[in-house]
């Protein structure tokens, strides 16, 4: 099969964004540039709710992956996005793969505390770490790509173009994994291990796969991340921003791999201008928004998207 | 010597104050199945609530040595109050939803709370010290220590007892042990599952709000103070085995005298050593020191 | 294979304090047989497949699969070598469709290491999920999610699901229970004349004298875990103790199903 | 084609938003629209954040009622009257540069001061350069700003972090030459891990033979701090050293002074005097406090102190700490130095002229004289201050013996890293 319905329009959309891009406002670009890099992250976590897993230390993953493309730019001086990508990823798969032997063995909370006890440490040893300042953390030198170095607001629709690129194309990616057999057998997780077991399908294997696969999306979320703030500090590592990543997920939806993409642009927009129009009470518009979807919108924001196919179609 | 009593002393003082925290948590898992987040809110509000009667009784001149029991009191209050509104309002609507979709709805009603208590209490720090004050200090091994700290012990210990008392000596606390033990069966027994949920959050609210309330004299009360005291809290309670009350007490003490351990003799690691040893003890025993292992009937 | 045995269990005993699952049952299977387990409630028929198939493991005793010790094995291993089985109690994908369901035990037995990237969903595979579910006349139910299926139809599609990955060994946990009376012998005849195509051997725990007297060739019986008869079926079933203990007294031990709970849970 | 549509109403209404938010000046001079960061909401707002903005609310009002005094008595900034657009700074630092972002390009603002935390200031500094918008950091302490890089459209008006280390150590020395020992418990984040490791070395420095004993660091937000102080009385120092500040500072007082921490030994505050009105007689007397600059109680007694202070403490009913200073002096060296290039040109400067003004400006605030000289002028350096605590009966509570130490006494030449100047032994310090 070569591109499904879903894929199609993802595919669509993604040269919808790049063709509106240099139209956008300049600010919007940016927001959306954070959004996307942490759609990625979002994808990551709702291809492991898909088995039933919760992960609340994906920061683990984010900051590793911003941290490995922050030092192999002032440290080994790579300045091009793309081998600073390829880096940050490989880095957060390695340690995903190795964390996945054990992560692999818990489920429900025990797998979500488990996770947050990894990105915990990892967060406490950067904090410690004086050399890569600490809390304060430390700036990226504006990235290249393949040799083309642009400057100021080109180089930020680059990162722009960049992240929307990858943003689509994995999700049509886990669109295609979650079709999958593996794929399936994740969804089959969810309900039965047992079963699964018994019809000869490790779920281990199944799993672990997909905390790497997880991680490997987080990884490339924290490398763009860090690309589009030029700086990176240990706060990316924090549960907080763990929570937040699961929270998007669970508020965008876990039914359609598009639903991350439109749930974390639109809670970037909520918060920015929550922070603007109430920056005293922004915490409280956010959460009372994310509990008026959690009690009236079960299937998250995607629901209301599924409404309108339903009625169109 | 004198640095291993300090750290006897100190993780006692940390173990108990762990143990309060987090012994409305683990109540409510046990029973319901629900890591509430905005514990770290209950614990928030009950810090506020305390320290604001505490500068109020003792801004009126009221006896000293009342002032306890009033904030203590206080504390107890807001946090069942809350408890049952968070119950009736948000978590009755979702009981048998996925669970962590529970626990994302208490996230949010986290968020919620936290600018609500700054709406309340504002942002400046609240500095109830006058109990914290007024019990002074005792000399050991020529360190000296805050008599209400050690008083945290007594009130843990007095705490644990009462549970346990509660759940194993008193018809109330027996069905609880059932409800925990197995829902369906309990609920097919005729016991009301719905009202036992509703009593057991607002006593496990309660709890986390006297946490705050009991600490609101040794620190400062500022806002986030609760933010840290949930992945805390959690992190004892997933330690001791979820849902366990020996488990929270074991826990408590493990990751209590770790943390003291730490202080005194490399202060860099106490940053992580809380969730090492969550790594740890979860590595070697994946449900926790006290958890139950649940296989499926097949 | 050695004589033409395809399953021997020696010795094999297994018990849950005070509760004995299973002592020293030693059993011995040629394929091609078609082999009834009868027994009450506790008397340790389910826990005989779990330990086969290694969901449980004896605390003595071995299994041998064709000559093989499989006794070590996990069920995902035991599984791989051929032996399948359905679940007194239907272990499907809820959320998934019935298709779904069918199609991932196809696919399964068909990636010994399944592909993150191949869509499960090919023509073969669901030309061959098709096939079984109309064996097993389900094909109204086919595109129907799992959950909101009666029981009996998932007792089908767990038995379905056990079917596919051409077995060489089946062993069905009271694959009636739950099936109203009216449809019993015809859901036999389909999963046996299923089973006939290829010659698989079939063990089957049933409460159901009557299903147990018409399929099967051969009967074991067990008591608290032991087994106290072993032979043709009108011999074992004719047998005295086995009346006694066995047949028509379902009441008589209803104690024991919290036993057996035990001993499975 | 959802996403398209979709993004295409995010936009949409996005745009609508901020056409309304925009507010309409009608004013005959075209308002000069500044955007103004700071804790709005988290542990930092009540000591910092909130303090800071009642100082730019008074300072706005003050400057568009042309109320201040000499040299700042003209209205506005250039006769511009002042438009301000608020927003929080909790929330990290990718948060922090989205909301830049949308200052200068979705607000429009002409310039922004703000910036409590170092790590928001580190992050915002290269943006400054890149959008071309002069920005002021007023408050954040870490000296990486300038020494680590160099900008153009970026100011620092608030010394780094430094001076109060060096002369929390000076002072010390001063008090008592004869200290044998140190401890230190500082918050364990960026702020507190570079304080302490300041003092160490100053200390190290002017008194080589000295020892160091436990070096804590509890959690940032901590609270509760039994242990420490436990293992601070096991380490028996001299002299205790601390750079928490807010509700820890508080809460370590309280805790301390409770245990007798305080008693027989010298403890160092250097952010004390933010918390000082409001702890009262529960700080004990002889803390040495600091207030990281000539600021709040250490501030001099000139004009526009005397017009600043009262002011502040009336609207407010709590004395001004140097969060609210450092706002004020963020607020008049932007006046500073956009009037003084207003002057070498005609009608309004332009950004670049303003840059030009105010790189290297010596000028007056309620905290005294402001010297742009560190960073090629972009860096402002102050005199510095310490003193002890003493509760007095009526006057409630004050500083005594107040130390000044001359700016160029605590702070390392132009060009020279604070890390480097510190071991080096202060070459070049003229005190």
């Amino acid at each position: 099969m070569a591109f499904d319905r879903t894929s199609l329009l993802l595919l669509g959309a993604l040269i919808a964004t790049l063709v509106a891009g240099p139209f956008l406002p300049a600010w919007f670009t940016f927001l959306a540039t954070v959004a996307l890099s942490k759609a990625l992250v979002v994808l990551g976590v709702m291809l492991l709710m898909r088995a039933g897993l919760v992960s609340f230390g994906q920061g683990l993953y984010y900051g590793i992956g911003a941290y490995g493309a922050g030092l192999a730019a002032n440290m080994l001086g790579i300045r091009d996005a793309f081998l600073l990508l390829a880096l940050g990823v490989a880095a957060s798969a390695v340690v995903a793969a190795i964390v996945s032997v054990l992560l692999a063995r818990y489920r429900d909370i025990f797998f979500a505390m488990l996770s947050l006890a990894f990105s915990m440490i990892f967060y406490g040893l950067l904090v410690r770490s004086a050399a890569l300042g600490s809390t304060d953390g430390f700036n990226l030198p504006p990235a290249n790509f393949a040799g083309w170095s642009p400057v100021g607001a080109t180089g930020r629709s680059a990162v722009f173009m960049l992240t929307a690129v990858l943003a689509f194309l994995a999700a049509i990616g886990a669109h295609r994994y979650l079709k999958s057999t593996l794929g399936m057998i994740g969804e089959a997780i969810r309900t039965n291990e047992i079963r699964v077991e018994y019809l000869g399908a490790s779920v281990r294997r199944a799993i672990q796969i997909k905390v790497v696969l997880a991680a490997a999306l987080a990884g490339a979320g924290g490398v763009l991340t860090a690309l589009a703030a030029s700086h990176i500090d240990p706060g990316l590592a924090y549960w907080t921003t763990s929570g937040e990543f699961v929270f998007v997920a669970l508020l965008s939806g876990t039914a359609h791999v598009a639903a991350p993409l439109i749930g974390c642009m639109l809670f970037e927009l909520i918060r920015t201008f929550a922070v603007q129009y109430a920056p005293y009470t922004w915490q409280m518009v956010v959460g009372a928004s994310m509990l008026a979807v959690i009690m009236f919108l079960p299937g998250g924001l995607w629901s209301l998207v599924r409404m309108r196919l339903r009625r169109t179609a | 010597m004198q640095q291993l009593i300090a750290i006897l002393v100190d993780g006692t003082v940390y173990f108990s104050w762990l143990f309060i925290v987090s012994l409305g948590l683990t109540l409510i898992y046990g029973v319901m199945n629900i890591l509430n987040i905005a514990h770290g809110s209950l614990f928030a509000l009950g810090a506020y609530m305390a320290a604001w009667v505490i500068g109020a009784w003792f801004a009126g001149g009221l006896p000293p040595a009342a002032s306890f029991l009033a904030f203590a009191v206080a504390g107890v209050a807001v946090g069942a109050v809350l408890g049952l509104v968070i119950e009736r309002g948000v978590l009755t609507r979702m009981y048998g939803s996925d669970p962590i979709v529970i626990i994302l709805a208490t996230y949010a009603v986290f968020l919620i709370l936290e600018d609500v208590i700054t709406l309340v209490w504002g942002l400046d720090p609240y500095l109830a010290y006058q109990p914290y004050a007024l019990l002074g200090r005792v000399q050991l091994a020529g360190i000296s220590f805050s008599i209400y700290d050690l008083g945290l012990v007594v009130t843990a210990l007095v705490l644990a007892a009462a549970s346990w008392y509660a759940l194993n000596r008193t018809r109330q606390g027996k069905l609880l042990l059932v409800v925990i033990h197995d829902r369906e069966v309990s609920a097919a027994m005729g016991i009301n599952v719905r009202l036992k949920f509703t009593m057991t959050f607002m006593i496990g609210a309660a709890l986390g709000a006297l946490g705050g309330a009991l600490s609101a004299p040794g620190i400062s009360v500022v806002p986030g103070v609760g933010v840290d005291i949930i992945v805390l809290a959690f992190a004892v309670t997933v330690v001791g085995g979820l849902g366990s009350i020996p488990g929270a007490l074991v826990g408590a003490l493990i990751v209590g005298l770790c943390r003291a351990a730490a202080v005194h003799l490399m202060p860099e690691a106490e940053l992580f050593v809380i969730y090492s040893v969550m790594a740890l003890v979860l590595a070697v025993r994946p449900q926790g020191l006290f958890g139950r292992a649940i296989a499926r009937k097949i | 294979m050695s004589d033409g045995l395809i399953l021997e269990t020696r010795g094999v005993s297994l018990s849950f304090g005070a509760v004995v699952a299973a002592q020293d049952v030693s059993v011995a299977v040629r394929s091609g047989e078609a082999v009834g387990i009868i027994g009450a409630n506790g008397a340790g028929k389910t826990t005989f497949v779990n330990i086969v198939t290694g969901y449980l493991k004896p605390d003595s005793g071995r299994i041998f699969y064709g000559g093989e010790d499989i006794t070590p094995l996990s069920p995902r291993d035991i599984t791989r070598r051929g032996i399948r089985r359905s679940f007194q109690i239907p272990q499907l994908f809820l959320d998934l469709l019935a298709r779904e369901n069918l199609l991932i035990a196809i696919a399964i037995a068909e990636e010994p290491s399944p592909s993150p990237w191949r869509p499960l969903d090919t023509a073969s595979r669901r030309a061959e999920a098709d096939a079984v579910s109309s064996r097993m006349g389900l094909e109204p139910y086919r595109d129907r999610e799992v959950r909101v299926l009666p029981q009996g139809v998932r007792k089908l599609i767990d038995i379905a699901m056990s079917l596919t990955g051409r077995p060489r060994l089946l062993l069905l946990d009271e694959p009636t229970s739950g099936i109203s009376a009216d449809e019993k012998f015809e859901i036999m005849d389909r999963v046996m004349n299923a089973l006939k195509e290829t010659a698989v051997t079939v063990l089957f725990v049933e409460h159901d004298m009557e299903i147990v007297e018409r399929y099967a060739r051969r009967v074991i019986a067990f008591f608290d875990g032991r087994v106290i008869a072993d032979g043709p079926t009108a011999q074992v079933l004719s047998a005295a103790d086995v009346r006694r203990y066995v047949v028509g007294t379902e009441i008589y031990r209803r104690a024991g199903a919290v036993g057996e709970a035990n001993a499975v849970g | 084609m959802k996403m398209q549509t979709l993004l295409g109403l995010l936009v949409a209404a996005a745009l609508a938003v901020t056409m309304a938010g925009q507010p309409a000046a009608a004013q005959d001079e075209k308002p000069i629209r500044i955007g103004i960061v700071t804790f709005l909401s988290g542990g930092a707002a009540g000591p910092f954040g909130i303090p800071a903005r009642n100082a730019a609310e008074i300072t706005v009002e003050a400057l568009n009622a042309g109320t201040i005094p000499t040299p700042y008595h003209k209205k506005g900034i250039g006769s511009r009257p002042i438009e301000t657009v608020i927003i929080d700074e909790a929330g990290g630092t990718t948060k922090q540069v989205t909301e830049y972002r949308n200052l200068v390009q979705r607000h429009q603002v002409d310039l922004v001061i703000g910036y409590i935390s170092s790590g928001d200031c580190l992050a915002i500094a290269p943006l400054a350069d890149e959008l071309k918008k002069l920005t002021v950091f007023f408050d954040c302490g870490t000296p990486r700003i300038f020494e680590d890089a160099k900008y153009t459209y970026l100011f620092r008006t608030g010394p780094t972090a430094t001076m109060d280390s060096v002369g929390a150590a000076l002072y010390v020395l001063h008090r008592n030459p004869k200290v044998a020992t140190v401890a230190g418990i500082n918050q364990n984040y960026a702020w507190g891990q570079d304080s302490w490791t300041d003092f160490r070395a100053s200390m190290t420095v002017l008194k080589p033979e000295i020892k160091v004993g436990t070096e804590q660091f509890p959690k940032l937000y901590a609270g509760a701090y039994s242990s420490e102080i436990s293992a601070l009385q096991v380490a028996n120092a001299d002299v205790i050293h601390s750079s928490f500040w807010g509700g820890d500072m508080e809460a370590f007082v309280l805790q301390g002074a409770a245990r007798g921490l305080f008693a027989n030994r010298a403890v160092v505050l250097t952010t004390g005097e933010t918390g000082m009105f409001r702890l009262g007689r529960q700080m004990p007397d002889g803390t040495i406090l600091g207030g990281r600059g000539p600021h709040g109680v250490f501030a001099p007694d000139n004009a526009l102190n005397k017009w600043f202070r009262p002011l502040y403490e009336q609207r407010y009913q709590t004395p001004p700490t140097y969060p609210s200073y450092k706002m004020v002096v963020a607020f008049l060296g932007v006046k500073a130095a956009y009037e003084k290039a207003m002057a070498g040109a005609a009608g309004h400067p332009t950004d670049e002229q303003v840059i030009a003004a105010f790189s290297g400006l010596e000028y007056d605030s309620p905290s005294g004289k402001v010297s742009m000289v560190l960073g090629e002028g972009h860096q402002a350096i102050q005199e510095t201050a310490y003193g002890v605590f003493k509760y007095d009966a009526e006057k409630g509570a004050t500083i005594t013996e107040i130390v000044r130490y001359p700016a160029e006494c605590v702070n390392p030449p132009n060009g020279v890293k604070s890390e480097e100047w510190i071991k080096g032994g202060f070459k070049g310090a003229k005190c």
